[in-house]
């Protein structure tokens, strides 16, 4: 379908829907990266892509809670040349827009990935830098905590990644309203909000966590209402596009991230739940649409905000 | 997408034992293109609690059905087995690329760990020109006399174990397999973890001889999560993907806890 | 039944078993407070008890999402008098042990809240002071949020109530560790983690918020990792007493909670799914001591903590 | 607690108009003590999503069955449309103190918005012995016509308004209401906020008479969460507990949106 109504341009690419596949969540076979075989999806963020290759968390990776995923996976990838070499030329034939999930890892590891990105900047056009992962220069704590490690993660980035620069936030940050800001003063054009958030699970049986690293990422449905506010605080403090992630699973989700002001959405947990999700919530938006005689969703974008009570 | 997720429906289920079921379902999709040690992901549909698809080894089809042979364990099994006739479901896949191939003329030992028995049935009921080949049945004790007479009724000839030797041979299945295997045969195996570990060892001369079914925990069945890894020796692979059958040799047993 | 296996002392208190009714959601039928109605439940919370009587929220004050609720009542309760004179009778007479949830408002409101209920202090055993709420004589953010608040809402309250006072944090601090600290040094003999999380819901049709205030607390099953990973947290900190709060709906979570180191459990958003959800998941951890062949589910208290990884 | 949830199943779900489903469940504790006007919240058993019971006016009992009429509308009631017969469900309830009496001698003007129409029914089973009565049902249009028929069956002698003037009078239900009431008439009503507060506006000086079910989101149907709370002329009421049905005269109707 062309989608007329929901086609948009998001940090300069042309998207045909504002329904993105998360990252971490698609995997490289040719045929779930053909746009034939894709309709409803506007883009697809890669698995992360680290500087060397990654193995990853040893373990239980994936445990359902209700309505809720927790994983630690651990960013296993097989480093940004492997990428270059095996996985862009199956995502380039496929014809999908696309960003390339980015590891922010130590500010030297992560320029060097982002200049062997460069030097395909004729087919990689957008970058989502994922700000979740620990800064093992500074404190150990996630780059994305702080307005501060914020900035210098984002600056750092921009000074050597010239295309679309996407920053993807924590939840687990303390200070929404100033990260969003230090992301947009340091050169992103855009903030995917969020990642998951902190949960962790114990194994009744063995007396121990699930998880060797005890904590994991939460996601799925059951963080819908905590993403949808964190989105609202970050359209509340800036004016860079904002793409809602977290939960969304159905196309009122996806439409209250946009009343909420986002410009688009992601789905992560969602494409495990039914890989049709996409072109599910676009039907939903478009008869949404139509039903209020709406030209465009870009007419929605931040609509409540407009309309928006006392804390 | 087409190739992933499919609409089914449930159409029977059946208690075959106190803790074991067995579900039909209509889905012409899957039933027409599953090849033994392939598996589905199922859910319902219209509740996102239970959220994902839990795998499940087909166990049998026919023109449009698939059957199951479900252990009730936890949230989602223990939900199955209360639903009625008609409800709604969706099936992802089927998945899974290291399925079972139409062995030559090798002689075939199928070892089941309980339930594991369902993608062997599947194999035998693919196979049928099947002419040697052993099925050795363990399960825990008497409580599963109703899943051996299931399995015995589907393939006549069966060797059961049973650990406390209420049911046929005392001790695991294990007990009733050869010292060692002759060159033209191949064990098929699908149970838990500790007999297929115990295996592994028990003919670790012999491992290329030996295919084993891995049970990971699974979050998306398609390759995305990379939920399912293990350790190989050509690297991690994905359980839903690359298996779930792999050969004992491939595997990295040190790194499976 | 007797549930010999479950029965504890908590805080002073002797409970029949570690199963809670969490406050704001029982109402105070006098066949609901009846203790040979009241099988598996170890004691309850009433709802929530400010100076004066309060009108509450206006709007919608519920909404379900997926696994989860959000709700903004707004504290509506006819004040603590009120209180006194016709839910203390009934509350009596039914004879459960119980808590009163006592809002932290001024400093002074809250001691002459405290003053009034500690002159019925031979009925009233326990206090659990309910620090979510904002402080209006300091920068209005809630009391939780911040070791320091936290320490002058529980000194203040401590030196008005001898009887035994249990804190009920707020999920919206930044520093768990700190703020379970401060509550302790300050006099509190258990904690409750936690209250609601803050989320949002937006109404789709009319384009705003589905609440008058925007944002509300969330509960429910979808919150459980979270709540059981703030558990974790405030167990490895402090040494008193911890009830686990947030999403307990089944006997798993609920030994989840105690092998991360709780001694008791609250539910709040269980107790609408069904009535009987205590009992149920008594028997549950009943059946996992006898399978398991160990006396006191306080054996299992923290077991998971031993076997901890690094996070 | 006994008073509170109930085991019960589906024993049908039939359309009875596009948007309309009749739900028959099979819950003797609620059929033996069900009181017109009252309600359940109705849940499935085994999932936590959809999370709470929905209210639903009981719209008539039988020995062990109860019967809803329930309007698709949201999830939980797509989903109630989809599920099969022997679907295992929790009842809470029956709810509700503010529910219908059986009135002396008065003339009853029964007054339904659509589904409105289900405590209405019940009513009128209830009380087989009540002559003077008139009952006018509200519907959108044509879409309703099946809507229609059912009710008619139940109860001969119905007025029907439609929005569109596609079936019966055209306008709301208020257009087929005389201008003012005599004495010995209430009016009993239920259906759409907007209606309700029509009504409540035109008969303002005989607000005495006219009896109304609110329709609020609730969480927990026992008065516990304070949910559902309306303000009336004696203070904060809650719905769940001290209604659903309320004199129009005692409700805050500028403080309802
Ligand atoms: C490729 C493949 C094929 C399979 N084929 C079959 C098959 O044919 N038949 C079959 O019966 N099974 C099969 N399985 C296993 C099956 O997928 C699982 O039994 C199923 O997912 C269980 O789902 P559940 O929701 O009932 O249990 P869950 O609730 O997901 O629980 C899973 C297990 O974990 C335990 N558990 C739950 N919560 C906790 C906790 N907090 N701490 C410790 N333990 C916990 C449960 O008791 C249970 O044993 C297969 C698995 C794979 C990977
Ligand atoms: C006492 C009482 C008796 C009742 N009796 C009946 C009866 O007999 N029959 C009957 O059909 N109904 C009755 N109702 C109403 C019934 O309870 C609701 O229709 C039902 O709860 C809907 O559940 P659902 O899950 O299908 O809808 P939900 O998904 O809960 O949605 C409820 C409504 O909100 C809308 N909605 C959902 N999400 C959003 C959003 N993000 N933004 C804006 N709108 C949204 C839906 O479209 C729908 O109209 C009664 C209600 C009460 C209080
Ligand atoms: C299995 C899994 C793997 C993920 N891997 C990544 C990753 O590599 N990089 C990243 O930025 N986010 C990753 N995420 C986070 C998702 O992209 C998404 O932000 C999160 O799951 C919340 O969205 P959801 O609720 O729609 O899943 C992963 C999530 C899951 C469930
Ligand atoms: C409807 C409702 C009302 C509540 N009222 C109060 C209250 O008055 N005081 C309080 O401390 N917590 C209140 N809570 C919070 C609960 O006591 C509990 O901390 C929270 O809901 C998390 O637990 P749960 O997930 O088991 O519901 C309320 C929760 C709900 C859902
Ligand atoms: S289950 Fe997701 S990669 Fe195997
Ligand atoms: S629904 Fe909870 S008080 Fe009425």
């Amino acid at each position: 379908m062309t989608w007329s109504r929901l086609s948009d341009t998001l940090v300069g690419i042309p998207l045909k829907t504002p329904v993105i596949i998360a990252s971490g969540v698609w995997p490289y076979d040719a045929d779930l990266w053909d746009k034939n075989n894709l309709d409803g999806v506007g883009a697809i963020c890669t698995k992360a892509v680290s500087n060397k290759s990654r193995r990853g968390n040893t373990g239980v990776r994936v445990w359902e809670t209700s309505c809720g995923l927790l994983n630690s996976i651990g960013l296993q990838n097989t480093g940004v040349h492997d990428f270059l070499q095996n996985a862009l030329p199956v995502i380039r034939k496929g014809g999908m827009p696309f960003f390339v999930n980015v590891v922010m890892e130590s500010i030297e590891e992560t320029q060097e990935t982002l200049k062997a990105l460069a030097e395909h900047d004729d087919i990689i056009k957008g970058v989502e830098l994922n700000i979740s992962c620990p800064n093992v220069d500074g404190d150990g704590m996630a780059w994305g905590v702080s307005p501060e490690s914020t900035a210098q993660a984002v600056a750092a980035s921009r000074s050597v990644w010239q295309g679309s620069l996407l920053v993807k936030l924590t939840p687990q940050c303390h200070d929404p309203y100033g990260v969003a800001l230090a992301a947009e003063a340091s050169g992103a054009d855009g903030l995917v909000v969020a990642n998951t958030w902190l949960g962790m699970a114990i194994d009744i049986n063995q007396c121990r966590p699930v998880f060797n690293r005890t904590f994991a990422g939460f996601s799925g449905p059951a963080v819908f209402p905590l993403a949808l506010r964190l989105v609202w605080q970050v359209c509340e403090a800036t004016s860079l596009p904002v793409i809602g992630c977290g939960g969304v699973s159905t196309w009122q989700d996806a439409l209250s991230m946009i009343l909420a002001g986002a410009s688009a959405v992601e789905l992560g947990t969602a494409m495990f739940v039914h890989s049709d999700m996409p072109r599910s919530i676009c039907k939903g938006l478009d008869a949404y649409l139509e039903g209020h005689k709406i030209d465009h969703i870009r007419e929605l974008r931040g609509r409540a905000q407009a309309r928006k009570g006392v804390f | 997408m087409e190739r992933i997720d499919h609409n089914g429906t449930i159409l029977k289920v059946r208690l075959i034992s106190s803790e074991v079921i067995e579900v039909v379902l209509h889905c012409p999709a899957v039933a027409l293109s599953a090849k033994p040690g392939q598996f589905v992901m199922l859910r319902l549909r219209g509740v996102l609690d239970p959220l994902l698809g839990r795998p499940f080894a087909i166990a049998a089809t026919e023109a449009e059905t698939v059957t199951l042979l479900v252990q009730v364990v936890g949230k989602f099994t223990h939900l199955l087995k209360t639903l009625p006739p008609g409800t709604k479901a969706n099936l992802r896949g089927p998945m899974g690329n290291g399925y079972l191939e139409r062995p030559s003329d090798k002689k075939i030992i199928f070892v089941a760990g309980t339930v594991g028995a369902a993608p062997l049935l599947f194999a035998l009921q693919s196979f049928p020109e099947l002419k040697k080949r052993e099925f050795v049945l363990g399960v825990p004790g008497k409580g599963w006399g109703g899943f051996v007479s299931y399995v015995e009724e589907k393939t006549q000839n069966i060797k059961v174990c049973s650990d406390d030797g209420t049911l046929g041979i005392k001790g695991n299945a294990l007990a009733a397999l050869p010292e060692t295997l002759g060159n033209n045969e191949e064990i098929w195996a699908c149970g838990p973890l500790p007999m297929l570990k115990a295996m592994a060892r028990k003919y670790i001369e012999q491992a290329g001889q030996v295919r084993v079914s891995l049970d990971m925990k699974m979050a998306c069945g398609i390759g995305g999560c990379l939920g399912c890894v293990i350790s190989t020796d050509k690297g991690p692979k994905r359980v839903c993907v690359d298996g779930p059958f792999f050969m004992a040799k491939e595997v990295d047993w040190n790194d499976m806890e």
